[in-house]
């Protein structure tokens, strides 16, 4: 098979294995797991057979035309590069991984059929987003993920929570799409094709007549993707989807669309320094306030939605410094790291029962119960808080060194000014990353009380399995990647050289260092307050005795239990020690919905009611008397329906007699 | 002036025989009856095996009274008999005796013309029945109302097989056109015919309108003397004209040994053959239930006749 | 012959037969009244065919196809009057007002689904 | 009309033309009483007097066989199909008072204004218009079939079709009330 047939085929496998899940799922759901496991392992496989296939040769392009679209042509486009392929080889195995720990965890669930086929529809939309070489046929995937994600997440559509926040995901990134629409529309006007290379060829010339515009424009749709400030809102509330899905999402498919889309138009954005230097702000912003926020969260997967948020500002301040290798080469390695987080949180879930920090850290053996998903997780942790061995330190490196070098005025149209400012909020971020993964580990792991409930026996191999499978590139990615002779990344991107430099690993490993120490001070600072039985910290005791059996079923008593989804009331917590007064706002994600729901929600609510005012009294007014006459009418002309037929036919002959003497007449 | 002669002379002899043959056919009856039957009542009247028991009958009938119910409708009521029996009359003028224009009048479209006719004779039952203010005679008027109509339609499906066959619808062109092997290929058409008439006539088997035993005597409970000999009457020419009928369409009519002269003689004979079998018929089979009646017609009789209609044509083709 | 004759018969009979059916109240007097119209026209027909010795004769035609319509339409038009009949107790065409168009305020039967208050009793009785 | 000229005027009518008329009124009296009598039953027996004149006008307008289909349809099944249904309705013997109803002015008036409107019109027309009935007949058997089934083949097997429909509908509106009132038979 060409390389070609083969790219093609790895979005449609698992766009088939969908469609027959969907058909399939309810009449026959013994097919339901082959269907969905087989299709995008295969699809997998293929991704990877591309990937090495296509190595860091020059660009592979394909292209066919189904139908005449007018003045600009829409093409079915295929471009591989070595971006391209590197990131749907991520896309397969967290999806795969994703489908097979699914098979374990949702194996309750009486709605897996159509769950399966979501999150195979998903991948297809992710492939094709990666693979497309036309911006109209990725706005195609990009849509389609928004969609998915909407059912994805609502998925415990039982649960108020999951219904909101199904809603609010939807809404939100469809607030970023509209602009993002309206950017590509221009940005094709401008270039004149809807071919990435045709507009990427345009940008380098200097043709795209309003840079700045179409930047901003479609900084607006990634923002909302990707999870940037300040249209991020919605990634923290989709927790409420199944951990799956929430993995799915983090690490390589949904958010990944935006920091991918950024790098493959980099040139576009580059045209314009002002798109930059807000590209770089936002990013700033997002990266210390998530971590901020993240340090505060109560609920373990409210604390990975903030980590991610703040990874992937990493990736976006890369961009806004001009640098994608460094930007993509962060999204992979942070792609297994978090996948790996997730799952293994949904591990920890699942064994406890819950997923709020305050009650597990009142348990005593919960690490021992789960000892696969407490070393996957510290690995993935390190990671995450970039300690030397581990992938997350070299991706976390190579945005440093990016930075660093346009702090120092040497990446070109990149103002040094954006240059410094992402370096140190990365640096500072960096702080506070460690901190927060050492608070997660500490919280999780080192728990003292009781003992965790022992209602589910040992997790299922399916799961336990797939954390370790994850856990290799979490370990080996990162130096694998930047030897030349294993897997020479610098050569399939761009080429800019990515291996960690002296003083920036320094700076980010001894940075990392006091953060942990911090953290690890302020917890054994609260032991004494540790002691505190766990009606300290709930408001409620569980309705039931029995442990939530499944994720739906602590969501719906998490808010009874513990008041609020975001934060409960531990006073052992390091974070609440390190933060000081900052943790209340911190927890709430510094109140930014609050004033959203000032902002916009309620002028928009008070303006529909006026509408609705208008419309029910004024102008309903006028139509009544409107019909007023033709009632009138009515009311005259029904008298002459008597009902009897010989009156009506004496009346129509009367009638007709009358014509026909006229007519004689006249004649 | 000649012509007019002629045509009076010729209805005349069609009166005649009106008012003849049902006679001789109600005398037959009594006589065939009587022996079939074993009975020996008609036999004394007058001496000879009972030879003026029609003409007692006569006089009975005459001396009668004359009764019209106090609730009746008077004039329908008195008109109900004549209009019962005047289309027998009136058919008895297309049909052909013998050859050469021995007909009452030939008539281009005469089968359609004595069918026409005869179904307005069911006229009379109907406002006999109404008339008579009587539950009996309504039942019984609107059950050989029901009858008539539903017997019809055999009927004139099995006379146009026969027109089909002939290609003409004059009665003496019918004859003209008759073969010997006519009567075999229009055989089921034969008995179709004759069945229908029957049932028509209101005869027995088919008499459950006029059913003594079941609603007195239908549509002619009412009447008395005169009026009802007249309804008899009525009865006996259908008997002739049904057999007359038969005879013309089925059986070659004049044909016969001798027929240039005697071909009239033919005719008689098989017309008094048949009243043989209608009376013969009456003696021997019971009565036919109402929904039996109905049942008979339009699933036995309908079917048999469209079959005839379905050969005539087929043969008719295959000849050509 | 004069065509003015038929014409004018033709012509009388169809006012007559008009009137009946405007003017008679059983339902089954006005479906006959309506078969004098159409003999009327079938009269008319004829007269025509005849005066213009059509070679189609499409008039007398016609009024073979207008003779067997008219048994079809008596047929059935009897079947729907002895249902009314059998329904509601009565044949007749004035009283057969579903259709009528109560004023908004006429608390009169809303559904218009009977025709007078004897209605029950008169349907009672046929059934009996 | 090459014959115009040589027909004889309205007051020296044939002897065709006498029947004619005679008929005619002999009809339209019948048909008057049919549309005014108030005995429901007598009304019918009128029709069939009108239908039967209407019938002998055919034949001396020499067609026969359209005649004689009349009085096969007509006399024969449409007034006994009507006698029926006055039958079945309970139609009582005498005078039914409620025979006419509440509109019989406007009828009347209705019914002399196409009339006066229509007479006005074909004698205007046709004044002067002659029939050659003396000649071949125009609806004999022969002739009527020959055009029935040479040209008016498609139209007769549509009536066909037409009649059977006509057949199936009654039948089937018979058969539903004896199911709703299995008691009524």
């Amino acid at each position: 098979m060409t390389l070609t047939t083969l790219a093609v085929l790895v979005p449609l496998l698992p766009f088939l294995g969908a469609v027959g899940g969907l058909l399939l799922g309810r009449t026959a759901p013994g097919f339901a797991r082959p269907l969905a496991v087989l299709p995008t392992a295969t699809a997998f496989v293929l991704a990877v057979v591309v990937a090495v296939r296509q190595g860091s040769g020059p660009a592979t392009d394909a292209a066919t035309r189904l139908t005449p679209t007018g003045s600009v042509p829409v093409d079915l486009a295929l471009h591989l590069d070595g971006f391209a392929v590197l990131i749907a080889v991520l896309v397969g195995l967290v999806a795969t991984c994703v489908q097979l720990y699914s098979t374990a965890y949702l194996r309750h669930d009486p709605r897996y059929a159509s769950y399966s086929a979501l999150v195979s529809l998903f991948t297809a939309a992710m492939f094709l987003v990666v693979y497309t070489g036309d911006l109209m046929v990725l706005l195609v995937g990009w849509e389609i993920m928004g969609i998915c994600s909407y059912f994805l997440v609502g998925h415990y559509w039982e649960t108020e929570v999951a219904r909101a926040a199904s809603l609010k995901a939807f809404l939100v990134t469809k607030l970023g799409d509209v602009p993002f629409l309206i950017g590509v529309f221009a940005l094709a006007a401008d270039a004149g094709t809807f071919r990435i290379n045709g507009i990427l060829t345009a940008a380098t010339h200097g043709e795209i007549a309003h840079p700045t515009v179409v930047g901003l424009l479609l900084l607006a749709g990634v923002a909302g993707k990707s999870a940037q400030f300040p249209l991020h809102t919605w990634l923290p509330d989709a927790m409420a989807g199944p951990t799956p899905v929430s993995a799915l999402i983090h690490a390589a498919t949904m958010v990944a669309a935006g920091i991918y889309l950024v790098a493959r138009l980099l040139p576009v954005f580059e045209a314009s320094t002002v798109t930059l230097a807000v590209l770089g702000v936002l990013a700033a912003v997002t990266m210390i306030g998530s971590a901020l926020a993240a340090l505060a969260q109560d609920d373990i997967k409210r604390v990975l939605a903030y980590s991610t948020i703040g990874q992937l500002g990493y990736m976006a301040a890369a961009l806004a410094v001009g640098d994608r290798s460094a930007a993509v080469f962060h999204l992979v390695s942070h792609g297994a790291f978090k996948a790996l987080l997730f799952l293994a949180a949904g591990v920890v879930i699942h064994a406890a029962g819950t997923n709020s920090l305050a009650a597990m850290s009142r348990m005593g053996d919960l690490g021992k119960r789960v000892p696969d998903a407490m070393w996957t997780m510290g690995i993935a942790l390190a990671a995450l808080a970039a300690i030397p061995p581990f992938s997350g330190f070299f991706s976390k490196e190579s945005v440093l060194r990016a930075a660093e070098h346009a702090a120092s005025g040497h990446a070109e149209g990149v103002p040094s000014a954006v240059g410094w400012l992402v370096l140190v909020a990365a640096l500072l971020t960096a702080v506070l990353t460690a901190g927060y993964a050492t608070r997660l580990f500490l919280l999780a792991f080192r728990g003292r009380g009781a003992t965790a409930p022992e209602a589910h026996g040992r997790e299922p191999a399916a799961m336990t399995v797939v954390l370790w499978v994850l856990a290799v590139p979490t370990l080996a990615f990162g130096a694998v990647a930047l030897v030349p002779s294993l897997l020479d990344l610098p050569a399939w991107l761009d080429g800019n050289a990515l291996a960690p430099t002296l003083v920036t690993s320094i700076l980010g490993v001894g940075l990392a260092v006091v953060g942990i120490l911090a953290t690890y001070g302020a917890w054994q600072a609260a032991a004494t307050r540790r002691g505190a039985p766990l009606g300290a910290v709930v408001t409620a005791e569980a309705a039931e005795e029995e442990p939530a059996l499944t994720e739906a079923a602590a969501l719906q008593t998490h808010e009874q239990v513990y008041g609020d989804v975001a934060a409960a009331q531990d006073p052992a917590d390091p974070g609440r020690l390190l933060l000081g007064p900052l943790f209340e706002p911190a927890s709430h994600g510094f109140r930014l919905d609050a004033l959203y729901a000032k902002l916009f929600v309620r002028p928009v609510l008070a303006a529909s009611g006026l509408v609705r005012f208008l419309d029910r009294e004024v102008v309903e007014t006028y139509v009544r008397g409107a019909g007023g006459l033709p009632r009138l009418l009515g009311a005259l002309v029904r008298r002459t329906q008597t009902g009897n037929v010989q009156t009506y036919i004496s009346v129509l002959l009367a009638g007709s007699v009358i014509l026909a003497v006229l007519v004689a007449v006249g004649a | 002036m000649s012509d007019a002669l002629e045509v009076i002379l010729r209805l005349l002899a069609v009166l005649v025989a009106f008012l003849v043959l049902p006679l001789v056919v109600g005398q037959t009856e009594h006589k065939v009856m009587a022996h079939m039957q074993g009975r020996l009542g008609p036999m004394y009247a007058g001496g000879f095996h009972g030879w003026a028991q029609l003409v007692a009958d006569g006089v009975k009938f005459a001396q009668k009274e004359d009764v019209v119910p106090a609730d009746a409708d008077r004039k329908i009521f008195q008109l109900a008999p004549a209009v019962a029996l005047l289309p027998y009359l009136l058919v008895l003028i297309a049909i052909p005796i013998g050859p050469g224009g021995l007909v009452g009048q030939d008539i281009d479209a005469g089968l359609f013309f004595v069918l026409a006719v005869m179904g307005v004779g069911v006229l009379g039952s109907l406002m006999a029945g109404w008339a008579s203010a009587n539950k009996f005679s309504l039942l019984g008027g609107l059950r050989s109302a029901a009858q008539l109509m539903s017997y019809e339609l055999p009927m004139l499906l099995a006379a146009a097989s026969v027109a089909m066959a002939a290609g003409t619808l004059s009665l003496p062109g019918i004859v003209d056109a008759y073969a010997w092997w006519w009567t075999p290929w229009q055989l089921i058409g034969a008995v179709v015919f004759f069945t229908a008439g029957l049932a028509e006539l209101q005869r027995p088997p088919f008499d459950m309108p006029v059913a003594d035993s079941e609603i007195i005597f239908g549509a002619y409970t009412e009447y008395t003397g005169m009026r009802f000999a007249l309804f008899l009457l009525a009865e006996y020419a259908g008997i002739v004209v049904l057999c007359g009928l038969t005879t013309v369409l089925f059986l070659g009519g004049w044909h016969g040994p001798w027929s240039d002269s005697l071909g009239w003689l033919w005719t008689l004979l098989k017309t008094a053959a048949l009243a043989f079998v209608v009376i013969w018929l009456r003696v021997t089979y019971p009565r036919l239930r109402e929904d039996q009646l109905q049942r008979f017609a339009w699933t036995v009789l309908i079917p048999l006749a469209l079959t005839q209609i379905a050969l005539t044509g087929v043969v008719k083709v295959v000849i050509s | 012959m004069h065509l003015a004759y038929p014409a004018v018969l033709a012509a009388l009979l169809f006012s007559v037969g008009l009137y009946g059916v405007l003017a008679r109240r059983n339902a089954i007097l006005v479906l006959m009244s309506v078969e004098l119209m159409l003999n009327a026209v079938n009269l008319n027909l004829v007269a025509f065919d005849v005066w213009l010795r059509d070679t189609l004769h499409a008039g007398q035609a016609l009024t073979l196809f207008v003779i067997v319509v008219a048994a079809a339409e008596i047929g059935i038009g009897l079947a729907i009057v002895l249902l009314v009949y059998r329904n509601r107790g009565s044949s007749d065409v004035d009283r057969l007002t579903d259709l009528a168009e109560h004023g908004p305020h006429d608390p009169h039967d809303p559904q218009g689904e009977g025709d007078g208050p004897s209605a029950p009793e008169e349907k009672a009785e046929a059934a009996a | 009309m090459n014959v115009a000229a040589a027909h004889p005027g309205f007051l020296s009518p044939t002897g065709v033309e006498i029947v004619f008329v005679l008929v005619g009124v002999a009809t339209l009296a019948a048909a008057v009483v049919s549309v005014t009598t108030k005995q429901l039953v007598h009304a019918a027996l009128w029709l069939v007097v009108a239908l039967g004149g209407v019938a002998v006008e055919y034949l001396l307008l020499t067609a026969e066989f359209i005649a004689w289909v009349q009085v096969l349809i007509y006399v024969g099944s449409v007034v006994v199909l009507v006698l029926f249904g006055l039958m079945l309705t309970k139609a009582p013997i005498g005078r039914s008072p409620d025979a006419d109803s509440g509109n019989r002015i406007a009828a009347l008036a209705v019914a002399v204004a196409a009339a006066g409107t229509l007479v006005w019109v074909v004698v205007d027309a046709f004044r002067s218009t002659w029939i050659d009935v003396d000649g071949a007949p125009q609806g004999s058997t022969k002739v009527t079939g020959e055009i029935l089934f040479r040209h008016w083949v498609l139209p007769f097997e549509a009536l066909s079709v037409l009649l059977l429909a006509a057949l199936v509908g009654a039948i089937v509106l018979s058969r539903k009330q004896s199911r709703q009132q299995p008691g009524e038979r």
